[in-house]
């Protein structure tokens, strides 16, 4: 789900870095803003890796098998971290596998980082409630991955979609996105569930790394 | 997996021994005039002046054709869908479908596009070890805290690549397959990918731990010494121009 | 009897009609990663029921990967693996063979004790009291049932080697591979393991530099260097011939040394 | 001569007036972390210049703890700790005390083994030419100078403690902690490392469970169990006794047992 160089208008593009600039100038700042910095950057550094690492696992999904995208999950755990990771991350996969672009790069960190902040704002509601059974852990877990990556998609496909040098014509290109989007509802199912789960097991084994950073 | 990004970072050529910040901003001001390019008649030169830079930055095409597995999909869909969804002069029909020039032509922007930033980003990246570039970067005024992250989280990740590696195949040979989509498979899956996030956790408490002992952040960062001589200078004034005259050439003609 | 090995002896030496069939038999073994060529070299090997192996070698020898390809994982470039008279194929899942990691974190996901060493067998398609059942033995074996309902994460070194073998022992694997067990262990929970190691009645492969542990588990050592199986014989004669562990990178355990020898260190 | 130690013991042995300042001095150390109390119960510890103090212990006694309070990055609960004199506070980067973690990818953060053991004297603010000669002098008496450009993922598990010693060797400590240094190690990088640790001139402390690796390089022992130092003495003597060793989860090394004892193991 990333656009790839070539495709968008230099302009769209140059929007996009545009965009993504005060989105990291508001996290650096925000992470600035702790006690002490410093000693997050390990964790989100590690995190990071980790989440490039998890994204590799393979869901059986036949006939073929899915990655995830995990920007829900990366979100509820990396808070304001998270912006600046998937920047990190899409710059690796770019540059490593030529996946997404050097171009779009702003775009791209757009589409996957802004819902991840969404859905860390979605999972943080849940400390209003006093008690955090894992039911509610997983069903915040579940809503979060599955809103994160539902923005995703929709950006993913109003960016491409408006952009492409299809002359579509106004109807077309609304059915064009619904039907594409309604395709993508059982990988955005999967990746709810497979969020609210991971949450639930960070829960029982690691309840810090919910609410750490 | 193993990343072969270095592979061929220590070849010899004016690439290579271009300096990391003039190379950087040259390179990346070409791709960006690439990307504005949207007359058919550029594209020519686009090609050549792409040829060239790969050329002399002697990388190896097997190099070049490897990279292009991931991608290569991409461009399928856009070359089968595009000629025909796109313009109104048909060309040739097929049955309901018909071929059309307009998507024809944007089919071949896109695709060359692609094809030379892609290539212009291989030659920027493969030229150098990635490391330096990264450092580069920084001395161009990247944040530290961006920086530092992604030097960490590369040094990381195949560390924790082959940590995932090896639970796969430790959950296989206790006869784990994942043929279906199930509940438990899921579940397991989930465990997985806890698991992974858990141990870099973990193991990011003594990173700082072994960070700090070692005076993490007494000092500032070292300023990268990087030496600029007018070959550097020259060779990013020309890049320059170049870049200029693809966006100039695709505004005037 | 040190005797560098060669399949044509082993077979004199097992293969005699009316004997047991091996727990394991490789023929002729090759392997090579895709970046590193001949790993393991031409490896020839027959265990019997109730044997117990120690593998040693330095670093790099491929005494892991020896153990990848017993089970499976990895595919030999040529020749053949036998578990109990059946031919081991890549890929398959074969619990007969069961593998305890060097390190038990890549072993331990489940989010308790108890699903981890219930993993396996879950896996296997057995009932519910059956899975049940076989936990409560495999974690009694290793000594840990009041561990079953914590977490695996928050275990002690040593709790975690302990887990991770009852994880698989509660396959019931009739030839089990020790990948460096004695690895991280503090000298109370290393005892515990030797207890449990020379308690066990299966078949065992036990690769270690821990030669003491060898030493005092197996009743046969295996020397490999380079890809190949050196020399195959009796543990305390191998170890005390001094010249051949020099020459790789062995040193004779401080057990076999005849008498207490002073260490050169400063005396206050 | 065995003693349980008492601060005041030490004070009189070697706190007369005219000798050298000890390495370190801690005096009545109490830590907890938050969810575990009393990791630390009143540790005294002396160690003058030039000694080599080995710390054994169980898993849990506190060694690794002790080591992080020593070098600032936890703060005691109670109590002082004294290094050349100076006062160890916490959070402050003190370049006397160089800490080698037991695991060594831990320590190995930066990509590259040049930038990796540069990195403690780019902090302390050391000029560019001082740092590139700090670095070769480090990596040369660990003999690990060709490896200054390789990769610190790409090294061997030998390579790697190597070049981790180098990296905390660069910034010059008076006073190093090794934890756990031999762990993971095959027999010939274990030697080396020995090497390197007999031929050091800093005072050293040794976390370990490799007992004869102690017995090899130290010339003063200090057991520890739940917090608590239990004896303080020269190591051939604690270690040889038995009574004390096993109610601490300690076993005599076998360098230390007079002669060669047959090990329970099947003939065949
Ligand atoms: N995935 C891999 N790809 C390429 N080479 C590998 C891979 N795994 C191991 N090797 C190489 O194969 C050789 C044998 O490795 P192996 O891990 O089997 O040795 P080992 O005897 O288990 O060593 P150790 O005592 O360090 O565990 C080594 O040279 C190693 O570098
Ligand atoms: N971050 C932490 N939070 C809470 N408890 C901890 C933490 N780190 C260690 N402990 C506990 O403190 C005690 C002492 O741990 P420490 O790591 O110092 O022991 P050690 O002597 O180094 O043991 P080992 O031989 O296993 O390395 C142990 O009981 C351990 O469980
Ligand atoms: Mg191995
Ligand atoms: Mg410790």
């Amino acid at each position: 789900m990333h656009i790839p160089d070539g495709i968008l208008p230099a302009t769209v593009c140059a929007a996009g870095y545009a965009a993504a600039a005060p989105v990291t100038w508001y996290s650096v700042r925000r992470i600035n803003q702790r006690e002490n910095p410093r000693a997050d950057i390990p964790k989100a550094s590690l995190l990071t890796a980790a989440f490039f690492v998890v994204s590799w696992i393979h869901i059986p999904l036949p006939p073929t098998s899915v990655h995830l995208v995990l920007n829900g999950l990366l979100g509820v755990v990396l808070g304001y971290f998270a912006f600046p990771a998937i920047l990190i991350g899409l710059f690796f996969q770019a540059v490593m596998f030529q996946h997404g672009g050097l171009t779009t790069l702003g775009v791209n960190a757009i589409i996957m980082g802004l819902p991840a902040l969404v859905s860390y704002y979605i999972f943080r509601m849940r400390n209003i409630l006093e008690k955090k059974s894992q039911l509610i852990t997983g069903v915040f877990g579940f809503v979060a991955g599955f809103a994160a990556i539902g923005i995703s998609v929709a950006l993913f496909l109003v960016i491409l979609l408006t952009n492409i040098p299809a002359e579509l014509d106004v109807a077309t290109e609304r059915t064009a996105i619904y039907t594409l989007a309604l395709a993508h509802l059982p990988l955005m199912v999967i990746e709810g569930v497979f969020t609210g789960l991971v949450a639930v097991f960070l829960q029982r084994v690691r309840p810090q790394l919910l609410d750490s950073i | 997996m193993k990343l072969e990004q270095d592979k061929y970072a220590s070849l010899d050529s004016p690439l290579h021994r271009w300096e990391p910040r003039c190379k950087f901003v040259g390179l990346v001001a070409l791709i960006f005039a690439f990307s504005f390019v949207r007359e058919l008649s550029m594209l020519p030169a686009m090609m050549t002046v792409t040829a060239a830079i790969y050329a002399i930055s002697r990388l190896p095409v097997s190099f070049w054709l490897t990279r292009l597995r991931y991608p290569s999909f991409f461009l399928l869909v856009v070359v089968l869908l595009l000629p025909f969804l796109s313009g109104q002069t048909v060309i040739l029909s097929l049955g309901p479908l018909g071929l059309r020039q307009e998507g024809l032509i944007s089919v071949m922007l896109i695709t060359v596009r692609f094809l030379c930033i892609l290539t212009v980003g291989l030659v920027l990246f493969g030229t150098a070890p990635f490391l330096t570039t990264i450092k580069a970067m920084r001395a161009l005024g990247l944040p530290g805290i961006l920086t530092d992250m992604a030097l960490l989280a590369f040094r990381y990740l195949n560390e924790l690549g082959d940590d995932l590696h090896r639970m796969e195949t430790s959950m296989r040979l206790r006869g784990f397959r994942q043929h279906r989509l199930s509940r438990r498979g899921l579940g397991v899956l989930a465990w997985l990918g806890g698991s992974i996030l858990v141990r870099s956790y973990e193991r990011s408490e003594w990173v700082y731990r072994a960070m700090i002992v070692r005076g993490y952040g007494n000092a500032p960062p070292p300023r990268d010494e990087f030496q600029v001589s007018a070959g550097d200078v020259v060779a990013l004034v020309v890049t320059f121009l170049v870049a200029i005259g693809f966006v100039a050439g695709d505004i005037l003609i | 009897m040190i005797r560098t090995c060669s399949m044509k002896e082993m077979m004199l030496q097992y293969g005699q009609p009316g004997m047991a069939e091996p727990a394991l038999l490789v023929s002729g073994l090759w392997f090579s990663y895709p970046d590193k060529r001949d790993v393991l070299r031409d490896i020839n090997l027959k265990v019997m029921p109730g044997e117990r192996v120690g593998l040693i070698g330095p670093n790099g020898a491929g005494k892991t990967t020896l153990f990848l390809t017993v089970c499976g994982v990895l595919k030999p470039a040529l020749g053949e693996i036998m578990v109990l008279g059946k031919p081991v194929l890549n890929g398959d899942f074969c619990p007969e063979v069961g593998l305890v990691f060097q390190n038990p974190d890549d072993q331990l996901f489940c989010p308790s004790v108890r699903d981890d060493v219930a993993f396996g067998p879950q896996n296997m398609g057995l009932s519910k009291e059956e899975v049940e059942a076989r936990v409560r033995e495999a974690l009694s074996v290793v000594g840990g049932l009041e561990l079953a309902s914590r977490a695996a994460h928050h275990l002690s070194e040593g709790e975690k080697r302990m887990v991770s073998i009852a994880g698989v022992l509660a396959m019931r694997p009739q030839l089990l591979l020790y990948d460096e067990p004695s690895a991280n262990l503090d000298i109370r929970s290393r005892r515990r393991l030797i207890r449990v190691l020379q308690a066990s009645k299966e078949t065992i492969l036990i690769a270690s530099h821990d030669l003491e542990l060898v030493l005092e588990v197996c009743n046969r050592v295996v020397l490999m260097d380079e890809g190949r199986i050196i020399v195959d014989g009796e543990p305390r004669q191998v170890m005390a011939d001094d010249e051949l562990m020099e020459a790789h990178g062995q040193e004779k355990p401080h057990s076999l040394v005849p008498h207490s020898v002073p260490h050169p260190h400063y005396q206050r």
